[in-house]
């Protein structure tokens, strides 16, 4: 089954790279751009089946792991889930 | 309610570390109870980072003058002449905590931080250097750990582009809950180009530039016990993230507009952030400061007063402009993509004003900030007495190879290429030597001079006997820049200690800054800027006391320096600083005695002063005039260590003696100070010139082609076999 | 022409760091000072060689190289390129020149994940006519400093073979006396430096301004360089 | 209005990242884990109401400067397209 963690930092956490983005939209002539913030997104394929588990098992890795959470906050999405 | 008409009680202010005294003091001093932004600005300043209220009466025991001093403490950063008109401007800091919160984060800003210290002062950053300390190799935080302060070192010095040339690394439990990470940078300045953070001119502009302010650094904890902590708080992030891009440009920008002579003062915006650089400039001036606050550049909404002055946002600084420099210096920072930003003048009133939403948000007066700010002495004792450690064989009847291939694996003396190899050691290509040896060497750029640069401390040493450790770190450091054939110039120092509220740790602090001053003050090397950092505990135990000494030096023409590498086979090796008849070493909290001995703490190698200095000028002076080939002091597993390393470094191998006598385990291996081991041509010429001096030196050997080490008659051992264990080391613990 | 009558530009981004580097590198060999150029500028006066630093360009946000590869003063680049002029681009300068596709591939993060500084042994490949092999011999072996955290060369298979049918390679790691794997970063085919399908623009990751003498522990960048810049004004 | 631009790896792109991630994973104990693929997430607030329009131009934005179609595929997301 797959899961998709989506992470992101916390709001008031500055984002460079956002700031530089939105610079560069800006320059490139896209001066709708209000403001830019970047995150990571992992996909992960996991051998489980039961939706509900899969879910357990991958906050898990996100608190050990995945994300970085003085910084970051994660979301986790199961695209079958509801299937 | 507004957040200036709250009022403050002693609850508050416990809650931000301030004692009953030191509230009454400022209600006494204002004559009014002080409502939030103004307490947080008290305790700011009055904690122990920026008041030095534990140690400032010990600091000012320490030598801090000399003929080549230009700039000492109370600046940003030191100063020294090193000829041509030019000034090494240095400083080391700590960023312990943060480092342990967010490994990348808090070691980048740290980088960050001292980076902003040094060109602050008018001075063109050259060379990183860094001082760490980490737990057991085995405990579970440790990788994690090394891992992500190596990179974050790395992350920001490369990203900026300033050589990281050097450092030090232990690992000890201590550590564990509680690393050290103090970062070292070193720039060049012209000495009558140096710039000052006293704020002048009454009416003069203030001007803050750089990165906008954020919620970051500002001390989560404190805010969250304290009753006016709103919902939100606690979830705010409390460690700072560094923007090596934005620090870069802030660099050029500043380096650009000081060369157009508009530049008062200027003081870069570290701990407690806007609160600390308004306060310093202004007292250092004499004068006041006013501030209107809805002018500071900010990257939040709605961020008060207290939020304002005590955020820790990186890349920013405070500036004092010529009244008439203004549109000069926004050309240059617009240029740059940076916020310029007029934010209040200078003042006569002698108080910091702050204006918010129309209102007075604070006006206190400065003088009690600064002057007021509590000086402790705090109780210490008399350092306990250790027992000497017979020196004697404790690691059975192994060979002399046999213990050098387990000890030259031992976590303490492994080689740091996986982690050195992480920095950037070479850009801007004026790195002559960089980590791996014992002084980095760092040309000045389009000259034929060079800088050679060392941090160092051996925290066992001084746990044992916290003032001879003292010493001893000054000492080190001192060969460490002899060795490559340079004179040593000036030292900083970060003083990393647990809670100076407990006599024990006091008393570590106190000797081992009175160690520091007799070597600094012996060594002809003062004290020009440094860093305190206490309370570095878990649980109520304190880690191992860590004075670290960061030294520069200076060595006239680059061609002349020596490296560690042997450099042809027929040479002769000597130890200068050890008699012929000696047959045994001091393996008292040596490498070997942690290795292969019990736990408790033995008496450690004395220091010598006089010797030192005897020995390192007749070093310096002989690599100098070419007598001397190569060079390595003797210090962590002694004698046989040292020549490991040496032919490691090199493509030659040794065939080493101790005289008629078997080598011994502790001659191979003790840790006697104020020797090198080195190579010449020339063993008369060497021997002769030793007498001159009163100088002791023994021939040890001989430089081979072979690829093996050998230890007396027949107990010889490849080469391979040591680099193996010796790089493999690092590489295996962070697989 | 001589190489001192030979006209140098150098670009530079916010966050380039190895500039002064390359600039201080050809003066020794040119005895002539190069050209600093900012990102902003729109045009390039003529030159002989354009040189893209090493560095962070705009802090290497988003992908290295890739807002520095749609500055302003890139479109002149590749104007001059487009001419038949000569760029070469070192590091990041590297990762620029795939940005805008002057040279094939994507330079990706390290495999090790590190950033690696050290040493590395390189073979000059039988290429293309280019100006920045033909000074050296097809095998001839250079040692000079890499700096980088995404040396990483990448290209789909049909991509990389197209690149060595066309000769396009012109360096690879190689074993030899520096410390460590021959290969430092995982790059395929041990590719170190690629060239344009004509030949006159090159991209490299190790840094030739770095080994332009015995005391910085090395001459092999100025062995590199300097035939690279007699080819260009022969 | 907000626009979520994710980017991935296109297939056959190694991710020496990814590779990292799953292993650290099986060291941690979740061997659960059978691949692991590392993208961005790139959150855009824009002036922009119209969310036709909006998906017209953060397309634009991402041939021009937030993907390398060399190695890299993107997809858009508009949170409140329909509402
Ligand atoms: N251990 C020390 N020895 C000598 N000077 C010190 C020491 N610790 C701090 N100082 C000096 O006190 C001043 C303030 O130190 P610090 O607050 O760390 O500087 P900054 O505010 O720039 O970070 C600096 O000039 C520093 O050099
Ligand atoms: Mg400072």
């Amino acid at each position: 089954m797959q899961a998709i963690v989506n992470i992101s930092l916390k709001n008031g956490v500055l984002d460079p790279q956002g700031r530089a983005i939105s610079h560069a939209l800006g320059d490139l002539g896209f001066s709708e751009v209000a403001d830019v913030r970047v995150g990571k997104q992992i996909q992960l394929d996991i051998d489980e089946t039961d939706p509900a588990r899969l879910r357990q098992r991958v906050a898990r890795m996100c608190e050990t792991l995945l994300s970085n959470t003085v910084i970051e906050d994660y979301s986790i999405e199961i695209p079958d889930e509801n299937k | 309610m507004s957040e200036s008409a709250e009022v403050m009680t002693f609850d508050n202010a416990a809650a931000m570390g301030l004692s009953r005294a030191e509230w009454d003091l400022i209600e006494k001093r204002l004559g009014r109870t002080p409502n939030l932004c103004e307490l947080g600005i008290f305790s700011a300043m009055w904690s122990e980072h920026c008041s030095y209220k534990s140690s400032k009466k010990w600091l000012k025991t320490l030598p801090v003058d000399g003929p080549q001093v230009v700039q000492g403490p109370g600046e940003n950063a030191g100063a020294v002449d090193i000829g041509d008109g030019l000034s090494a401007i240095f400083k080391i800091e700590s960023h312990n905590h943060p480092s342990f919160i967010e490994p990348y984060q808090g070691a980048a800003t740290g980088v960050g931080g001292i980076l902003r210290d040094v060109f602050t002062m008018g001075a063109r950053p050259i060379a990183l250097l860094n001082a760490l300390r980490f737990g057991d190799a085995d405990h579970e935080k440790t990788r994690h750990l090394v891992g992500g302060v190596v990179a974050g070192i790395g992350g920001y010095g490369n990203c900026i582009g300033i050589p990281t040339v050097g450092g030090e690394v232990n690992f000890n439990k201590s550590y564990n809950g509680n690393i050290l990470v103090n970062a070292m940078a070193v720039g060049l300045a012209n000495s009558d180009r140096i710039f000052r953070s006293a704020a002048t001119g009454p009416g003069n502009p203030v001007i803050y530039v750089g990165a906008k302010t954020g919620r970051d650094g500002i001390h989560g904890a404190t805010m969250a016990s304290a009753e006016f902590s709103d919902e939100t708080e606690s979830k705010r992030p409390t460690v700072q993230v560094g923007d090596p891009f934005t620090g870069k440009l802030l660099m050029e920008a500043c380096l650009e507009l000081m060369a157009s002579d508009s530049v008062l003062s200027i003081q870069d915006m570290g701990a407690a952030g806007l609160t600390s650089s308004s306060v310093e400039m202004a007292s250092k001036g004499g004068l006041g400061m006013e501030i209107d606050l809805d002018l500071v550049p900010a990257r939040e909404a709605e961020m008060s007063a207290y939020e304002l002055m005590l955020s820790e946002s990186q890349e920013r600084m405070l500036m004092v402009l010529k009244p008439d420099a203004t549109e000069t210096a926004r050309a240059i920072f617009d240029k740059w993509d940076l916020d310029f930003m007029p934010i209040g003048k200078v003042t006569e009133t002698g108080r910091l004003v702050l204006l918010k939403d129309g209102g007075i948000a604070c006006d206190i007066p400065i003088g009690p900030l600064v002057d007021d700010a509590p000086e402790y002495d705090r109780p210490h004792h008399d350092a306990p007495t250790r027992p000497v450690f017979a020196s004697q064989n404790l690691a059975g009847d192994k060979s002399v190879s046999a213990v050098l291939l387990e000890m030259i694996g031992h976590i303490d003396l492994a080689s740091r290429r996986w982690i050195y190899e992480q920095y950037d050691s070479q850009v801007m290509a004026d790195t002559l030597a960089g980590p791996g040896g014992d002084a980095a060497l760092v040309r000045v750029h389009g000259s034929r001079r060079g800088l050679a640069l060392t941090t160092d401390c051996t925290p066992r040493y001084v746990e044992s006997d916290p003032k001879t450790g003292g010493m001893q770190a000054v000492a080190e450091a001192y060969r460490n820049i002899s060795a490559v054939g340079a004179t040593p110039l000036a030292i900083t120092n970060n003083l990393n200690f647990g809670n100076p509220e407990k006599p024990e740790i006091m008393t570590q602090l106190v000797q081992s800054v009175i160690g520091m001053g007799d070597a600094a003050r012996h060594l002809n090397t003062p004290v020009v800027s440094g860093n305190v950092s206490l309370y570095n505990e878990t649980d109520g135990t304190a880690i191992q006391p860590c004075p670290v000494i960061g030294m520069v030096g200076v060595i006239d023409d680059v061609a002349t320096a020596a490296g560690t590498a042997f450099t042809a086979a027929g040479e002769t090796i000597f130890v200068v600083g050890q008699t012929a008849n000696k047959t045994d070493g001091w393996l008292g909290a040596s490498i070997y005695q942690a290795h292969y001995g019990d736990a408790t703490i033995y008496a450690v190698p004395p220091v010598d002063l006089d010797a030192e200095e005897r020995h390192g000028t007749f070093v310096r002076t002989h690599i100098v005039n070419g007598l001397i080939t190569a060079a390595h002091d003797i210090s962590d597993g002694g004698l046989a260590v040292a020549v490991t390393e040496m032919a490691m470094h090199s493509k030659f191998g040794a065939a080493i003696d101790a005289g008629d006598d078997a080598i011994s385990h502790s001659w191979a291996f003790g840790e006697d100070q104020g020797r090198y081991i080195v190579t010449t041509q020339d063993a008369a010429g060497l021997a002769a010139a030793a007498a001159t001096a009163g100088v002791e030196v023994t021939k040890i050997g001989v430089v081979t082609d072979r690829q093996e080490l050998k230890f007396g008659a027949a107990d010889t051992i490849s080469l391979a076999a040591l680099i193996e264990a010796y790089e493999g080391r690092l590489p295996a613990l962070m697989a | 022409m001589t190489l001192s009558a030979m006209r140098v530009a150098i670009i530079v981004f916010p966050g380039s760091n190895c500039d002064r580097d390359m600039m201080v590198a050809i003066e020794q060999l040119t005895s002539r000072r190069p050209a600093l150029v900012w990102h902003k500028e729109t045009s390039l006066d003529p030159v002989d060689l354009v040189i893209i630093p090493g560095g962070f360009s705009f802090g290497d946000y988003l992908r290295c190289g890739a807002l520095a590869g749609r500055s302003s003063v890139m479109h002149a680049v590749l104007d001059h390129a487009a001419r038949g002029g000569a760029v070469m681009g070192i590091c990041n300068g590297f990762q620029v020149l795939t940005e805008t596709g002057m040279v094939p591939g994507v330079l990706i993060r390290n495999a090790g994940l590190k950033f690696a500084c050290r040493n590395v042994d390189l073979a000059v490949c039988d290429t293309v006519a280019s100006p920045f092999t033909s000074g050296l011999a097809a095998g001839q072996h250079l040692t000079i400093p890499i700096a980088h955290n995404e040396g990483n060369y990448f290209a789909d298979a049909d991509e990389l073979r197209r690149i060595e049918d066309n000769g396009q390679v012109a360096f690879r790691y190689v074993a030899g006396a520096a410390f460590g794997p021959a290969n430092p970063n995982g790059a395929a085919n041990d590719i170190a430096g690629v060239l344009s399908p004509n030949g006159r623009v090159m991209g490299m990751m190790p840094h030739p301004e770095r080994a332009m003498s015995p005391e910085q522990g090395g001459s092999d960048g100025a062995l590199f360089m300097s035939k690279a810049l007699e080819s260009l004004v022969s």
